[in-house]
This record gives C-alpha cells, structure tokens and sequence, in this order.
C-alpha cells in the first residue's frame, strides 16, 4: 500500500466533488438544446446514469475495472461490492481506497451521461436503463479496464507500435468510447420525428451555458484530479485544460463566422470540444501545445458536426461529433506534442514516432470495440425491450409520456 | 376584411408560413397555444393505467385579409398544415368592422364584415 | 359590444395601456405575439448574406367595449402606439354578438354587433 | 358557428375543463393572457405607498361551438369560473362565419353568424 | 491550540465554500417548485436565510453553539464577535480557528433555508425575518451546542442508554430539527390559498434540478468536510455520500413507478432524502451500508411526502418529509449500521444495542424540542407581526407584493 | 525558486477552477438581467472575455503583467508564450508556476467580464473583441503589474505618502479598473434604445440569482485563495468574505427597503457589493471590520446606482455602481481598519494614517489611468470598426443580429 497524502487528497476530495457535478453539467448541456416538452427527461437521463452507474460501480464495475486482471480482459472479482476497498491508499497511490474508486465512479457515470445523446426526445426509460447497465459493464468497464486498470490491450499495442499508449484522463476511456457508441445507438434507434423536415432547436441557451459552465468548471477537477497528486503535474492539467477550451472556443467561433454568425452554442461546444481533446494530453502536454490542440478540436468537431447533419444522421446532441472526435483527436495528438519533460514520454515532435504509432492503434481499437459492443447490446435492447417510445409518445414528449411531468408552467 | 384564425400543429408552422408568403400573403401575428379536438386528447397506456394528455402544443395564425382573398389564405394553410392525422387543427373566420394602420393612421379596410359591404369606407 | 384587437410595439405597451386608462377604460387583456405586416419582416445585411428576421415580438391588446366608445379606444391606441416607424401595428374592430360577467352572472351587454341594435338584451 | 371567449382566474381553469367536458364540449383551445376589469387591477399598501397591480394572469379559452348550443358553453363556464370575488372574469361571444377541418379537409360549420344561416354550407 | 495542518486547512477552505453554494442549492430546488409568480421570493427566502443566519453567527450564534458552555444547555458568552477566534486552530481541531467558524456558520445558514418550505408562497418578509432570527438563536445554536458543542444532551443520553449518540455531520441538528420545525411551521401558517382545491404545479423542472446538482455537489463538503481532515475518514464519507444519494433516487424512482411513472422531481427527491439520510452515518459506516441506508431512506421520505398529501398538510416543498424524516431515519440507522473499524463506534449489527438506543432517544428529544420551540416562535411571530401575507397578496403572488418584482418577462 | 507546498497547492488547483466558474457566473448574473432578446449575446460576451483574455495572456499578458519590469511600467517580455514557467514555483511563491499563471489568468478574465455591463444589448460582436484585447493589454495588464507585478505605481505612492498602499485580491485591479472603466465605455456608446422612455425591466431574476450564487462560491476562490496558501490567513480572507457579502446584502436590503419593497436583485447587488469591498481588504481586517466593510458597501452602490439612473446614465448593468465604487470603497476601507495581527500592516484606527493615504493616492491614480485609457480606446475602435450595432439590428436584439440564435422557444 502506498503511503497516504494529506495534499493529494485534500485536492481529489474536491477534484471528485467537480467530477460528479460535470454529469449535472451534461444534464443542463443537453437538456437546453431539446424542446421544451422533452428537457425534464432529458436531464433525467443524465441523472439515471449517475445513479445506476454509481450503483454498478459499487456492486461490480470497480472491480471489472481496477481489481488484478482476469487474462488481461476485464479485471477479476476482487472488489466486488468493493470488498477490501479502505481508508489506506491502494497499491501506487497515495489517496484512501475509498476516495480512489470514488474519483473513479465518477468518470464512469459522467461517460454514460455524455452517450444519452442519441436517445434525446425518443428513449424508452426502461431500454434506457438496460442499456445503461449493459454499456456500462460491457463496455466502459472493459475499456477503461485496459487503458487504466493493468489490462492487456497496452501490451499488445506495445508488441505492435513499440510505446506504450497513453491516456492521462480518459480522452479514449471517456470520451471516445462514449462518443462512437452514440454513433452506434443512433444508427438503431434512428432519427427523431420530423428531423428530416425541419430543424429543432434548442428551447434554451441559458440552460444550456449553465451546463457548459458546469462542464468547464469541472473538468479541471477531472484532467487536473487525474494526476493524483496535487502537484505540479496537476498545475500543468489544469493549465493546459483551460487553454484548450479557450482555443477551442475560439476556433469554432471563426469557423463558424467565416459560414454566417458566431453563436453562443458554437462557442461552448467549441470549449467542450477543446477540453475533450486536451483529456488525454493533459499530464503530457505543455500550454503552448495545447492552444494547438484546442483549436484543431474546434475545428474538427466543427466539420464532424456539419457533415453528420449534411448525412441526415441524427446523433442529436452531438457526443459523436464532438466527444468522439476529438477525443480521438487529442489522443493522436498526444502522441504528436507529448513531451519527456512534462509527462515523461517523448512524442513525434521529439522525435519518438513509436508513441504517435501506439496512440493511434489505441484508438482505433477502441472505436471498432465501442462501435461493435454499443450496436449489438443496442439491437438486443431494442429487440427485447425497445429502445425508443411510440411515435404517439414522442409526439406528446417524452417528460409527460414516460415522466408524467410537465418542465414548464 | 376578414381575421382568418388557424390552429396548427407546432411543427407545421414553418410551411404554413412558407406557403402563405408564396401566394403573397405576408402579414401574420402568431402565437403559442395548446388546445385539443373533439378527440379529446391523446391517450397514453402505462401500466394498466391510461393517462390522457389533453392538452397539446399548438401553434395559432391569425390573417386579417380583405375579403375576396379568404378563399386563398384558407387553402394556404389547409394544404400546408396537413398530415392526414388527428390532430392536424382547424380554421376559421371572423368578421373584421374595421381595421386601421396605426403608422399612417389610416384606415385600411374596404368592406365591412361577410363581404356584405359596410360601415368603413376605403382608408387608402 | 365590440372587441378591439391592437397589435403594438411591446415598448409601446405601457404608453397604450396609460392611454386607455386616462380615457376611462381600465378593461383589457394582452398578451405576447410575434408577427410581420407587409413589409414581410426586418433585413439584416450580414457578410453578404442577408438574414430576414421575419416574426418580430408585438404585443396584442384586446378590449371589449360599447359600440358607441369603439371610436374613442381605436384613437387612444393610435395615439399612443404611434412612432412612424414601419412595425407600428394595426388595430381591427369585430363585432361580439353577447357578453357576460362572470362574477354576477350577468350580461352586459348593451347592443348586437356592429351598432345595430341586435340579439342581446341589457344585462345590468 | 360561434366563437366564445372566456378570460378567467388561472386557478379555476381546470374546472372549466372539467365543466365543458362533462357536457361533451371537448374542443377548446388556451393560452395564458394577462388582464384587468373595471377595477384596474389590486391595490397593495405599502408602508404609506399604494401600488397598484394592474394585469393579473388570467387564462383565455376559446371554444368554437354551433349557434344552438352557445348556451350551454356559457352557462358551463359561467358556473365552474364563478367565485363571486372581483376578478372572476369575463365571457363574449363572438360570429365564426366559415369553419374548416384541417384533417379532412371539410368545411365544417352549418351557420353563418349570428344564428341567422349564412353563406358556410354544412361540410360533413 | 491543535496544529495546523495544511491539507486539512485545503479541504475545509474547499468545503466550507461548497456548503454555502447549498444554501442556494435550497433556493434553487425550492424555487422551481413553486408557481411563477413567487420564485423570486422563494429564492429570496433562502438567500436572506443565509445574510441573516451569518450575521448573527459572527455576532452570537457560533459563541451560543461552540464557546465553553453554560451549565450544558448552551454555549457562553466567551465567543461573541468572534472573539478570539483567530488563524490559530481551536483546541482539538487542525485547521484554523477562523475557518472553523465560517465552516459552522454555513450549517446554520442552509438549515434555515432547508425551513423556508412551509413559509412558501405565503411569507410575509418581516415576520419571517424574525421567526429566522429567533428559530435560529433558540432552536439551531441549542441542538447544535448539545450535539457537537460538548453541551449535556450527549451526558444524559448517555446516562439513560449507556452510549454517547453520534451524529456525524448533521442529521439531527441540521435535517431533523428544520424538518421537524417545519412541520410545526405549517400547522401554524396554514395551507395555500387553493391549495386544496387543486394541485399547485412547479413551474420549471430545470430550475429545481439545478438546484439539486448544487446539493448534491455542496453535500461533499457538508459530509466528507465533517471530518475536518483530508484523510481516509474524508473519503469514506464522500463515497458513501454519493452512494446513499444514489440509492435514494433508485428506490424513489421504483417507488413511484410501481404506482405511476417515475418523475425526474422523484428521482432528484430521492437522492437528497439518501443525502440527509447518510449525513448523520457518513463518519460511521461503510459503502454497502450507505446503499441500504440510501434506499430506504427514498422509501421512507416518498411514503411520508404521499402522507403529508393525503393528510391534507401544506407543508409545502416537503422540509419535513425529506429532511426531516429521513434526517431521523439515518440517525437511527446509523445506531445500526456504524462499524468499529471507520468510526471507532460499533452499532447494533457489531452487537452494540446501547449506541442505538442512544440514536432513539436523540432523536425524539431533538424532535420534541424543534416541535415544541418552533411552534411557539411560529405562533409568537404570527401574533406580534403574522407571518403570512392577506389573501390579496397571496393572489397576486409574492415576488411582487413582498419584494416589487416580476421574475420573468 | 520556492518549494512546492502541496497543501498550498490543492488549494489553488481549486480555488483556480472556481474563480474561472465566476466569470460565467458574470454570464448568468449579467443574463437574467437583460431582455430575452439579448440574453444568449451577454452570455456569450463573458464567455468571449474568457477565452481571448485566456489566449492574451499565455501569449503575451502574463508576461506583461508578472515578468521583471520594463522601467516599473510594464512586465518585461520574458514570459511571452508562458516561456519559462514551469511545474516549479517561481520564486517568492509554493504553488506550481503553472497554476500561479493559470490562477492569474481567470482575474483578468473575469476583469473583462465584468466590463461588459456597458456594452449590454447593443454590443457589435467585433467592436467588443477588439475593445477586449486592447483593454486587457493597455489597462488590465499594466495596472496588475503596478499593484501585483512588482512595478513601479507603488514606490512612486509610496514616496508620496509614506506607505505601501495594499492590494490583498484585487480591488483596485479587477473591481475598480473594470468599473470606472465601464463608465467611460458607457459614456462613448450611449444609451440603449429606449433607455430614457421606459425602464428596461430583467427578464428572468432566477438566472441572475443562479449568476450570483457562482459569483458568492467563486468569490472564496478569488479571495482566499488570493492567499496563495492553505494557512490562517486563507481561513480569514474566506470568512470576512463571507461575512462582508451577508452585510452588504442586509444593507441594500434596508435602504431599498426604506424606498419600497427590498427585492432579490436588491438583495444579491448589496452582496455582490460587499464581496467587492472585502476583496482588497481580505487578508488584513477581521470579521467585524468586514461586517462594516459590507454593510457600507451596500449602502455606497444603492447610492451609486439611484444617482446614475438620476443622471440618465445608461451604464447598463451597473459594473461602476458595484465594482467601480464598492472597490474604491473597499481599498480606502481597508486603509482604516486594516490590523498588524491578521495582514502584518496597521491602518488608521491601529494610529497609521499614511496607509490611508497611500490607499486613496493608489485609488485616484487607477481611476483616472482606467477612464483616460478607456476612453481612448473606446472612441478609437468605435470609430474604426464600431462598438456599436445599428438601430435595426438593436431592434431586433442582438442574440438573433450579432449570434444568429433565438434564446428560449
Ligand atoms: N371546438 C373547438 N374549439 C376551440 N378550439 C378547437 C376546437 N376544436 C379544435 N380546436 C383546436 O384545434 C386543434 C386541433 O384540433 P384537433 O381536434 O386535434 O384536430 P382534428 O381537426 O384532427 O380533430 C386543437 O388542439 C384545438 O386547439
Ligand atoms: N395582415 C395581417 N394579419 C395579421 N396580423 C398582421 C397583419 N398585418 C400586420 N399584422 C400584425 O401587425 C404587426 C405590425 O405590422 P407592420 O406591418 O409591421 O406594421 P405597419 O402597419 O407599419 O405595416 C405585425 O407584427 C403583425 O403582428
Ligand atoms: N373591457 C375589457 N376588455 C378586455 N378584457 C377585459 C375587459 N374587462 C375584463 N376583461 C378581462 O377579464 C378579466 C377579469 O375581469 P375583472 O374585471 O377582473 O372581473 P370582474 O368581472 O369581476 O370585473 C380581466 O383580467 C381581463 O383580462
């Protein structure tokens, strides 16, 4: 066990805090940009998935996750119920047990809350639910298993590019996971009544910002409580985070001017898309570089967005466009502008192709399991329970058809 | 002049707007309503129980049109706004007296109400 | 009895409503539209583009009055709502056929649409 | 055909509904206005101040119902708004002289206005 | 004097700022729940709440609760002005004195807000102002000087059970006392004008779910900064925070399903009745406790909350049925639950009785005296000031006839 | 360089992320306050303050402000493009040199922010970026460097009268610049359409109430954490924080109250007012002094803003009225009551009037540097690109002209 430190923990009891708050930050994000009639149960989604998830984690996923490697898969069951789980620091860290696997739930819920997206003013509450459930355990726990929890999928790219991928907070884990399962979900559970036809916009920006500023506020806890440690390390996340939202923001905002106005949701979706892309860059990256990165986010979502409109693909709220793609994004770009001096490992601008090599494999390994896992557990639910309500529900809204609420008066 | 008032679906108002602008019919005053038919709402089943929405979103147009145009701001909307489903709203119109235009101060209707001819002369 | 409709400026609301009042008729009820006149909405020059903002916020003010003050409310409102700037709005006169109180339960209306005697009786 | 329009106390808004549909008025349409009576408005004391509290959310339901059974919305209403305090609200009744059915198309009053027949034929 | 010590010192600086950002998480949650035209009120309650409370903490109320005390029913005069209280930490603690107080003095602001419930929609200003100061200076110092001040509650329990009841971070003095207290406020006040008439709707969902995500995210602060430290202790109380929140929305949810549809107000209910039912527990027992406590405690507060309905009480936005039911709940379940091995106190599942029979008497003599005292305040206040608006300006609505405002426009 | 203090450290990674929550904060509060036709623009106009200040100052501002002095009138170029600054503290400090500058970079942020009351629903998008950048180079930057950076304004006041005049978070940088700086944009742009015909009523309270609720909980962040520790002295800056805000709220409360009806905007001004005050005096008085400091800052900004409504002064959202003239009041303040045992100086009533007068000379030099340069660069970009958007576009608002985006549907 590891020796316990007051300052680490002093910081991840609040980075977790911030952490948890961001899945409300989801919530408020997503919940301004449907109608009116759907934003109960818009944020309500975000809201299951803190709850159940944080259920699951306790039951199962922190041990699926994090207990010694079961043939390097999936961890084993250890931890179940998180038995052995204490106040003294696991193995190789220097936080209680109990604060670890806490920092740790949280990411997870966070991650499910981001894949509602594509269930926006359609889901079924209790396909959601079993969905959940199965995403969760099937694959974020497996995911961030390999990346984070001593899984084999890092030796086996290491036998293949020669580097050890890295992921400092979840850029793949998160972010990209989440991102191409929204993509899966949306092709089997298909578009919203009258997409086609006509746009439908968002019944409030500011719920939205307030969402957006949750989501900014937090992250700090999550890129910068992702050192463990409340150090210098964690002061360059938290640096290079909010200079990546701002770079992001920035970007978006001309790209979006240079076709017509600046909008308030092109900025915060440009800051939401820097601040993803920074994820895995976080712990190796410097802020010079990740003023690049923001703004290349920006950027890309900004394309990725406009042309899965231009495809008629109705992924609504965009955790394809923009968490999966620059959570890719930002991965690859690590493997471009890590530096040795910051996080300890050389990437292409220092000369070490190996690592950009690693990071991509990563990824795309990644994305085909998300891809895969997310439509087959997406074809059975629909299968068995149904994902999505009856044309008459989603007509009426979904707050009154599966909440029995009314948002507004 | 008549006032021409539609009860249309939310999400039909866009087209109903695009086809009265074609026939050249731009003035409009439009706002949120929520009402329901002679079906009385839409039934949801949940569990054994039946819960009746009752009241839906709907979108109201008012037109305020000389008379021998009714016909054509009727039709306007009638093909824009349907779907074939219950649900799709209604039309109706009303007699104007008289109408004015407050930035010239002038009055702008022709005829008085059910095209019968009437009480207001001709204001510009 | 008839009902004036009035379409005006929202910041031009309170100037009405003050209008109204010191002529006597405290009785209205308003609410918030979006609409266009003729002009089919405002253009804004845009980096080339040209958006048109075509459904702008107006406020509707409706008063129900004595066939024989119609003239006096239509002026008031003209008055007050008045800047010369296209967007001013308009008023319609309709013609109401009964009218109740609720709280004494009684009619009260005078006359029958348009000022020809009609098929209502005094109330009170 | 006939239009009423009824301004009550938001609170009592579901009496309304209830009241109607027991006598099998389904079809209404509603939105939120805000307005005053004859009163103009609640006066609150102040330490000294009076303010005055002019326009009071009030709902406004609007029904479309054929001549002959005017009445009976009326009365409906008349009943289920009543509280006898000031406020309570108002009722007018004013002529439809064409309805249409979007769904089917139809047109679908059997009365001009005012009871007396008129030009609308009856459509279904 | 303790030493200082720095970690600790990080973390209640952190906490005892998320705790105040509750006291608007009240008036957020509270706010969306009442009809538009008394949400400015109804946020201005909480946050005149916290003005209020504050000023007279700085003044008396920290010396009424923690200065050395007098003959054990209330804290002395020692304190008063906050003399003496400095940048040194107080006997027994590590964290500077200063702090301390400011950590206290946000407890006593949000109880308050957390009684604001029954006054809803029907405040007059003045009379709630001073049943405020009064409730607070007679009823909350009092509890809290014999709970954690060393006032002789703890002694005379313990003489009559054998143990010392333990309450970790408030749910006696905090949930218990301003639910019961308001519970006692209604029945003075009275119901809503209308209120049996017709079901009296929240006019917007979002709004008090932004709220809840302010609780929920200040409850990390409230729990896990009661142990005063960054340590194991800390983290404990963090996880089982966010697992009996969890829980609580779970089993609030299924509750609520098994009769109709499980709304997003349910769900958010849930998980601050698992909350407030864990805060007294949250030093004391473990992660797989917290989840029993968290479900049962959604059970017991959707139970109550239907009883109060039923019973025809306007005890308006469920102080009581929430905090206050699940406040006790959680204390008496902590008498079952605690373990040795977290908090140093075994319950009765470790084979202690006494602890929970000494969390039973605690209880009901924290119960009776909020009854009792509040119910004379209340009435006192109505008499001299009144505490309710007239008819007329109950009609028009609060926001305007109290404070000359209309929220929206 | 110094040593890292971990404690110090967690401190500021959170203190750091919640004063970047403040500038949306600004967002929010500044939102509710405006027409819903503008709302989504003054949102996004802090959010806009946010990331091109953060980009200004990794480039260049940074060093501006904190690098060695040119000639006591500017930083030095030595840290443009962040060169140089590590994960080591830079000397005199215990905080990563990253997280100083990233600490740093959210006041001026929020310094831009708080100007955008003048520019509130007229602003041409353009115009207000330009104005921004120029703003935050020519008045933000040099005036930290003065007061924070090392330069030169304090030995020249400091021949003047004697003393250092102090400046503990930023009274004088932030509050004061950005306020009288309003003034002087608000004199330039002119008055909204409409303004002197009718009152421009707020269009939704709930959001400038949640506005205010980040600005109270980023406050503890800006204040104590200005203490770059986790010690006593943090402890204090965060409870006559605290404490100041209750006052000054309860102080705008009565004397609105003596005109009318004290309403919630009323209540949460008099707050914001007294968390201004407090800001330069936070780490030198105590909490009684705090509770004068608030209350007199309620009172001067009630005062200040009836006047500039009497004069027809549409500085629209009253950054003068509260940051312009509390921080001016607060600074002089803190000359009387600062104490030698909490900040190390004495201030008049401990017998040392130059501090006094240092304070006052130091106030009247950045007000009249910030209205002259504000002005300058006002009218300049006014003329050359326009702060402005035409009558028509104002007419119709500015979300739909500058953004192309409805707020609400
Ligand atoms: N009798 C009526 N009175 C007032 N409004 C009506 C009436 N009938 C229908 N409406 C309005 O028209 C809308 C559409 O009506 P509905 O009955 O759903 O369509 P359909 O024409 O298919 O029967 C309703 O939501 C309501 O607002
Ligand atoms: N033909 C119409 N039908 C319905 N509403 C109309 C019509 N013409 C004008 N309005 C209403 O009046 C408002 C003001 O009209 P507008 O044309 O802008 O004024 P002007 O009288 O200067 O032409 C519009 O916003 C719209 O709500
Ligand atoms: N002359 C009028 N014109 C338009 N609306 C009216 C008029 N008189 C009353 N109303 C509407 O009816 C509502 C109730 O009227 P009120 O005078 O308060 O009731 P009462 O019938 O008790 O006098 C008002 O709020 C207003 O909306």
């Amino acid at each position: 066990m590891g020796e316990l430190d007051g300052a680490a923990t002093a910081w991840i009891l609040a980075a977790t805090s911030m952490v948890v708050l961001m899945t409300f930050g989801v919530a408020f994000f997503y919940g301004g940009l449907v109608r009116r009639k759907n934003v109960a149960s818009m944020i309500a989604l975000s809201l299951i998935s803190l709850f159940i998830v944080s259920i699951q984690w306790a039951v199962i996923g922190f041990s699926l996750s994090f207990a010694p490697s079961m043939g390097g898969v999936v961890g084993g069951l250890d931890y179940v119920l998180l038995r052995g789980i204490g106040m003294e620091p696991l193995e190789g860290t220097s936080i209680p047990g109990v604060l670890y696997a806490a920092f740790q739930m949280a990411f997870a819920a966070i991650t499910l809350a981001i894949l509602t997206s594509p269930f926006a003013e359609r889901a079924k509450l209790t396909g959601f639910i079993a969905f959940g459930l199965l995403w969760t355990t099937l694959v974020y726990d497996p995911v961030a298993h390999w990346v984070w929890g001593g899984g084999g999928l890092h030796s086996i790219v290491e036998g293949l590019t020669g580097a050890t991928p890295i992921d400092f907070a979840g850029g793949l884990v998160v972010h990209t996971a989440s991102g191409f399962s929204a993509l899966a979900v949306a092709l089997v559970i298909g578009p919203r009544l009258g997409f086609e036809e006509s746009h439908i916009p968002p019944h409030s920006i500011p719920l939205t910002m307030i969402g957006g500023a949750l989501l900014w506020f937090g992250w700090f806890g999550f890129n910068a409580g992702s050192a463990l440690a409340a150090d210098g390390l964690a002061g360059n996340a938290l640096l290079v985070t909010h200079l990546a939202a701002s770079a992001g923001a920035a970007s978006w905002a001309l790209a979006s001017w240079s076709h017509g106005r600046p909008g308030s949701l092109g900025m915060i979706s440009g800051a939401v898309a820097g601040l993803v892309a920074i994820t895995p860059a976080a712990g190796f990256v410097g802020p010079m570089d990740s003023l690049v990165i923001g703004a290349l986010a920006g950027l890309a979502s900004y394309k990725a967005l406009a042309w899965r409109l231009d495809r008629g693909l109705d992924e609504s709220l965009d955790a394809w466009a923009i968490h999966g793609v620059s959570g890719v994004l930002g991965s690859i770009l690590t493997g471009v502008f890590a530096r040795e001096d910051i996080g300890g490992v050389p990437g292409l601008l220092e000369g070490n192709p190996s690592l950009l090599a690693a990071q991509v494999v990563d990824a795309v390994i990644i994305i085909v399991y998300s891809l895969a896992v997310t439509l087959a557990i997406a074809r059975l639910v629909d299968g068995l329970i149904g994902l999505r309500v009856t044309p008459t529900e989603e007509y009426v809204g979904i707050d009154i058809s599966q909440h029995g609420e009314e948002a507004y008066r | 002049m008549m006032k021409v008032e539609a009860i249309v679906r939310s999400e039909k108002f866009e087209a109903v707007k695009r086809a009265l602008e074609e026939r050249g019919f731009t003035g409009m005053t439009v706002y949120e309503v929520r009402g329901r038919g002679e079906e009385s709402g839409i039934e949801l089943e949940y569990r054994g129980h039946v819960i009746r929405v009752d009241l839906l979103p709907r979108v109201k147009i008012e037109v305020y049109v000389e008379d021998d145009r009714v016909g054509e701001v009727v039709e306007a909307i009638m093909e824009a706004a349907w779907t074939g489903q219950p649900g799709d709203g209604r039309i109706f119109v009303l007699p104007v007296l008289e109408a004015y235009r407050i930035r010239t101060r002038e009055r702008i209707n022709s005829t008085g109400p059910g095209g019968s001819g009437g009480p207001g002369g001709r204001g510009s």
